[in-house]
């Protein structure tokens, strides 16, 4: 299945990239899918920790189990205001 | 809605106050000149769009809900921003001013804390960084 | 300065905000539709113009001391007003926003209490009274 | 000697004008003005105690002696905001 990913902020420049496809298996959470791309991009993991993440514009839980066509954004902190 | 990357204007804020309102309290955020001790010459706001716009519009009728006769509007601009630019506007009305300020201030709190909006200072000496208001300064990107 | 007869504009107490100022808190005091339980047309306010303009500069400045990264400024009307219109703005500015409210919420609270003016509220049916905020409710007078 | 004294809201409306210029003796406090003026208009003294009183744009208090010329009201509860 296929999800949306999007990046903002510190994690685009790090990604080099706003936003892409990305082919995930079935049964895949938002926990996993972070461990992936912090695999492919280091820079991603300056915590330690998962960042928030938002599934379809909400935020989410770490366990949250994808679908296909999920848009989905993990959230540099936050400065807005 | 509440995502703009026009000049915030207050005039179609404050259209909504109702006639039972007694109380406006309205908050600015403005672009500062200097940040972490450093001087700061414009601010880069980027937003989740679509995101963003949901936890406005959630802030504001949740804080609605709280203080059941309040209105509370909210904007917030994007893009390249000079000092002395508004960056965010909250008007919040109420029959009494101790809504309004209430209702105001936890607004312009929760949208600090949740509404997926970044910001990118931009110094006189070219340099710039992401703020990362989690580590109590700057955090210098690339 | 402070006491005007015309409508109260915000963009020259906005004009005020300083390049280091990263929170603006405005409050506006609204003409309600209703008071005490009865309907209200219209607000009549009356000053004892040379002391409430003084005792108006006292409450700016004291608050500038208190918080001393802020900046107050204040305008209050005098006259008829309708419904919707705005008796009194208060423009508290300061680096941060923590500041900026209380200094605008301890500006109106302290014009409230201190300031010579007084208000006589104008009802549908032609009746009006003197408000007297020490009573909790309206005082009729003739 | 003689002061000019104030009256605003309800106290212009018992009173029946704006202001006048008064003679009073050297020496009198404020608080002897205050029961001047009630005794001459008893619709003054709603409330049992003297009110606020300015003098020359100055809250003061009720012992303030009296100066030719001062500026003199008492004051309404005040209702601005």
């Amino acid at each position: 299945m296929t999800i949306r990913l999007l990046y903002f902020a510190t994690f685009r420049d790090v990604a080099g990239r706003d936003g892409e496809d990305r082919r995930v298996a079935p049964g895949t959470p938002v926990s996993a899918l972070w461990r992936e791309l912090v695999a492919e991009m280091p820079g991603l993991a300056r915590t330690g920790s998962m960042p928030p993440a938002a599934v379809n514009c909400e935020y989410t839980g770490p366990d949250t189990v994808l679908a296909d066509g999920d848009e989905v954004a993990f959230l540099p902190p936050v400065a807005g205001g | 809605m509440h995502l703009t990357p026009e000049p915030i204007d207050l005039a179609p804020l404050l259209a909504g106050v109702r006639p039972s309102d007694g109380g406006v309290c309205v908050f600015l955020g403005v672009v500062r000149d200097n940040h972490a001790g450093r001087e700061t010459r414009s601010i880069e706001y980027q937003a989740y769009g679509s995101m963003a716009e949901s936890e406005m519009e959630k802030i504001a009728r949740a804080l609605e809900r709280e203080w059941p006769d309040s209105l509370v509007a909210i904007r917030h601009r994007v893009g390249l921003l000079a000092v002395g630019e508004a960056s965010v506007a909250v008007v919040a009305s109420a029959p009494h001013r101790a809504e309004a300020f209430a209702a105001c201030r936890a607004a312009i709190d929760r949208i600090k804390a949740t509404v997926p909006i970044w910001k990118k200072e931009f110094h006189p000496d070219g340099s710039s960084e992401w703020v990362d208001p989690t580590r109590g300064d700057s955090s210098t990107a690339r």
